[in-house]
């Protein structure tokens, strides 16, 4: 350590410089409104970047880029910094040139344009985006540095579209026999994937905005699939095509990736829903703390299956559990924020949080996880993050049992 | 709502819009179009158009992860691809892993060239396909794949029976393998740490200063140099 | 009327060269992931800025930015296009320089730098931000065209901070004799407006996020006020200073703007509270309609005084209303987004909204606000907003009594 | 939550560091140093560092409305600015609206001039505030400005008496001043529309067809063009 201690409350400190000296910003004009007609983070945050994993995948096009999560406040995303997953590249699609199709088991096979899409009753709702894959390179141990590399393949948007069953119903489609649909995106990948039609049914959009506005196009615009609770790679981006199925679809993104190997050599194929998780942001990995004294530890929860319950966050690696402080308003399958207070006594500690849904499902450790689904799953990696904060402050990603 | 009340909004597709779009093939074939490829023909289209990222026997992992190896006779039989298990197995190559032949079919057809998706003829994915399964020994040099045949070629895929849908996360309300504790005190007695970045990985990620924020009540460690004392 | 009919469902129209055809975007690679470390929007979403009303002020470091209503969705305003208004310019502040000193009738008069304070314990919150002279160019008559100009001075956010009120139990403020703070702000017009120890006390933080990230250098960074549910103003940007005192501090925008004048000639001093109002934004004024047939009427909801009951929809000029549907969550002092179904049958109409709050106070009629306010006032007009839908589609701006 | 855990946290001020910012002025004149300013004084630095902006009389609207002008002797004995209900009044300026001079040497001190704030010392904002209120005839040429003198000002202002703090809108639990209706059908008769944009004014906003999205339900009219028949 080197000889931090609780800073002391001077009584009479020397003046400081950024009070007593006039600032540049206090004894000059400004810039005018509108310079910037469409605006830009401060460039002060110029750290804080969507970033690739190093060595995570040979080509940029074929990756993802994590969202800096050590950085973010509350539970929505800006746009800027959303995560991205991409399989053949991203486009910005010329709008006018967009369809959706509805066809399969359906009376009538139907197109529409964005025009006719953004007439139709709409609808806007707050959820998390999770990758199926995120925390997935700590399956087998401790494999990167940071929560943006730890749990960065996640997002919160509020989304606008309309329900997918509203088109559904407009097709007319075959409900009897109907167990799936596919959805296909618009990229080079034709991205498909098979969703119940129960899920289909229940809550998913056919979205358009994300945060107030149209989707980023590397989220997808003009349209993209929004299926709460669901990973990522259902959400499918440029959507441009809805089937009605009485079969799944086995498609690449589901017969060779985003199937989880389980100890016996056989994999969980359709593996869809995310489940109970947590991490702490902030302090998190590669952060350092700055003296002892009172800090806001604070995260993130959610849960493909409901609302967050609460939350509970240990100090000393799972000896002793408190409740955590959770922002309102709570909302299904979405972000929600958690914080509590902590005084560093500068002492050696182990950071976690460990939330409970609505359904009652309690987020597990990272042993009990591997127990039934080994070390080599890659995907739906839910557990219990650990963070060591050393004697000198610096932040650490450990895994404890 | 009745959905009249929509009316003018949308159309019909027309037939031909369906046939261009609708080019899914299911697991059961559904969706397969007519046609027909040889392996001699594949290994032309492989070498020219494929080989570059995939390597010439489909065992490169420059772009991505192989498409052959791993996968032996036996596992033909079985359906089960026996080095899934094996630790010492290096990589999962695309054929140890998919169960279903239609999903290649499906995949090169939609996407593949990666540079030039959309751009094989019906007749051409038969053909490379058929070279891709001679390349993992599912078919022989002289094999003719086409909507028929493909249905053979179902029946040795090496992993067709690895899959399983025996697990809770398919459906809403499907069962959690675990569930976590509920304990809030003493609920473990010694706190062993497992794993950790091992140090030569300290700056793997770059520099973690320059990857947050220069104020507020962390800064980043930097990376460039070992840990402060 | 240019021979508009509802859009037959044709049985066979002719293939759409959008879907027969292939695209770019269909037959070659995509661009990589973190090409952009910081998003932007659609090249094809350009025309959605921040605008000036045109000769509405002299100069544009004294003036103000309308955000693009008639584009958003939802509730949450993208930080690119939160409307401005600076009086002095603004300034992207380094945050390691800026300062919050509390100060007047405390123990303890305090110093915090930006480490300080985002260590102390922080909520979230959403609320709308709405300037005081929001639809203030309408008292008189319809002076602009579009729902930027009429009603673009409201923005909504997710906001990160501390209570103000820890921060003043903190330096120990005399909340017998305190009955007021002023806040002031870190810009060349050094922005002071005093806030009733009452509010200051309530909901009012000390906020340095918005959705999610800091604060854009615009809307005031490295920190500013919440005022939940009080004119934009109180809001102080770049904040450097809370004093605590026993009187209002009749500053320049307390006591020569920010004034609302009666027709009798005195002006109100202080008005503070946003009243209940809402704004049809789609259809609204300068848009055009493309064919008759369904349409979603969506709009914005707020009160400063609480939560948004109700929103009805009137589509002939007040005559007959209707209760639109409101989404979810519906927050204190924050939009409410509403949506209602609408058949347009190719005559002439007038779109109207009127919000109702959880106080049970109804938003007026410009006529009735102006039988008490006359029309000088420029602050504070929270009266129904009039949409005429001309034959041809075309949507204007009208006012009617 | 006991403030004592964030000790660490904050510091105290010092005096010196107070006194550069707490530049605040009352209207009670709480907060106002001692100096003093003559007329003469502050005619010279109007006309260098203010009259630019607001013009040689403190009558001009180029930059912002005008500071003087609209108030009469009569008001300064009412301390009710007449003019403020006259129609035909064009302007509202400074001096027709500000109740407190205090507000005056504060707002000059602290941000004036526009371009250089915080650059004017305290004898010379007495000075040039001495300017502006004999511009405004509330001094005469020989007057000196000070922190005593400043007070007999304020007795003549001539908008002292015009604010109000009766009204609704000053506190959360205040009374609106009317309550729309919550008439659901038949509400009104006659649907008269009283006020429309002028002809002239269509495209004074440029033109709305570039303010709008180029797809969706709607788009924006081409205010270049008259409108659609
Ligand atoms: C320019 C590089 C490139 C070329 C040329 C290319 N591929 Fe690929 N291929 C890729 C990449 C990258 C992926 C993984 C895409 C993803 O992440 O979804 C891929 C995936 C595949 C897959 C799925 C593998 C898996 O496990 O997911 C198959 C099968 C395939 N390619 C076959 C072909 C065939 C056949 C050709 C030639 C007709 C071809 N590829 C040409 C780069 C290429
Ligand atoms: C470069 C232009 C410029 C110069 C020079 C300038 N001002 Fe100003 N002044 C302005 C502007 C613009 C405003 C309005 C600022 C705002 O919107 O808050 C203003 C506001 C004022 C006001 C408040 C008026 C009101 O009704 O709000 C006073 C008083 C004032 N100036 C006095 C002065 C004095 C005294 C000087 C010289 C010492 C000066 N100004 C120099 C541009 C200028
Ligand atoms: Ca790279
Ligand atoms: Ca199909
Ligand atoms: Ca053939
Ligand atoms: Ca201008
Ligand atoms: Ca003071
Ligand atoms: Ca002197
Ligand atoms: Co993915
Ligand atoms: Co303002």
């Amino acid at each position: 350590a080197t000889g931090m201690g609780a800073k002391a409350m001077a009584q009479a400190g020397p003046d400081d410089p950024a009070i007593i000296e006039k600032q540049i910003w206090q004894t000059t004009l400004g810039q005018p409104v509108a310079v910037k007609p469409y605006g830009e983070p401060s460039i002060y945050e110029k750290y804080l970047q969507r970033r690739q994993s190093p060595g995570l995948t040979a080509v940029d096009a074929a990756s993802v880029s994590f969202a800096p999560l050590q950085g973010f406040f509350g539970i929505i995303t800006p746009n800027g910094l959303h995560f991205e997953r991409h399989h053949q590249g991203w486009y910005d699609i010329d709008p006018n040139k967009h369809r959706l199709m509805i066809n399969g088991m359906v009376k009538k096979e139907l197109v529409f344009t964005m025009d006719d899409l953004m007439r139709l009753p709409s609808t806007s709702k707050f959820h998390f985006i999770e990758c199926g894959a995120n925390t997935g390179m700590e399956w087998g141990n401790v494999a990167v540095p940071t929560v943006q590399y730890t749990h960065g393949m996640l997002s919160c948007c509020e989304f606008t579209g309309v329900p997918l069953s509203l088109l559904l119903e407009m097709a007319g489609a075959d409900l009897k026999k109907g167990k799936y649909v596919l959805a296909e995106g618009n990229d080079g990948s034709g991205m498909t994937r098979t969703i119940p039609m129960e899920i289909a049914l229940d809550d998913v959009m056919v979205a358009w905005a994300m945060n107030g506005e149209m989707l980023r196009p590397e989220n997808g615009y003009p349209l993209r699939l929004v299926v709460p609770g669901v990973q990522g790679v259902s959400w499918v981006k440029w959507l441009r095509r809805i089937e009605v199925g009485d079969k799944p679809y086995g498609t690449k993104d589901e017969a060779v990736h985003y199937i989880d190997l389980m100890p016996d050599g056989t994999h969980r194929q359709y593996t869809t829903v995310q489940e109970v998780k947590s991490v702490i942001t902030t302090p998190s990995g590669g952060q350092q703390l700055l003296t002892t004294g009172f800090y806001n530890i604070s995260g993130l929860a959610w849960s493909g299956r409901g609302k967050i319950q609460r939350v509970d966050v240990s100090v000393d690696g799972g000896r002793n559990w408190s409740q955590a402080r959770l922002e309102s308003p709570i909302m299904d399958k979405c972000l929600t924020r958690f914080n509590i207070d902590w005084v560093w006594d500068g002492k050696p500690a182990i950071l976690q949080s460990r939330a409970v849904d609505s359904t009652g499902h309690i987020q597990p450790m990272i042993n009990a996880l591997r127990e039934v689904r080994g070390t080599r799953s890659i995907y739906h990696n839910n557990a219990i993050q650990s963070w060591k904060v050393d004697t000198n402050g610096e932040v650490s990603n450990v895994q404890v049992g | 709502q009745d959905v009249k009340t929509y009316e003018g909004i949308g159309r019909l597709a027309t037939p031909n819009e369906v046939a261009a779009w609708d080019i899914d093939v299911r697991p059961d074939f559904v969706g397969l179009p007519k046609g027909s490829g040889t392996v001699e023909d594949g290994m032309g289209i492989w070498d020219t158009q494929c080989a570059s990222c995939h390597g010439t026997f489909g065992e490169s992992n420059e772009v991505f992860t192989p498409i052959i190896g791993g996968t032996t006779a036996k596992d033909q039989e079985t359906g089960r691809v026996a080095s899934l298990t094996d630790p010492n197995q290096p990589q999962r190559s695309t054929l140890m892993k998919v169960p279903t032949v239609s999903t290649l079919w499906d995949y090169i057809h939609r996407a593949m060239p990666w540079t030039n998706p959309r751009t094989l003829s019906v007749d051409d994915t038969y053909a490379v396909l058929a070279y891709i399964l001679y390349l993992g020994e599912i078919v022989d040099d002289e094999f003719v794949l086409n909507e028929q045949t493909i249905k053979e070629v179902q029946e040795r895929m090496p992993n067709r029976n690895g899959m399983t849908l025996e697990h809770g996360m398919w459906q809403r309300d499907g069962k959690p393998d675990v569930n976590g504790s509920d304990c809030m005190t003493n609920c473990v007695t010694a706190v062993e740490i497992t794993s950790t970045l091992p140090d030569y990985a300290r700056n793997a990620h770059y520099n973690i200063a320059e990857q947050n924020r220069i104020f507020g009540p962390f800064r980043g460690a930097d990376t460039t140099k070992p840990p402060v004392a």
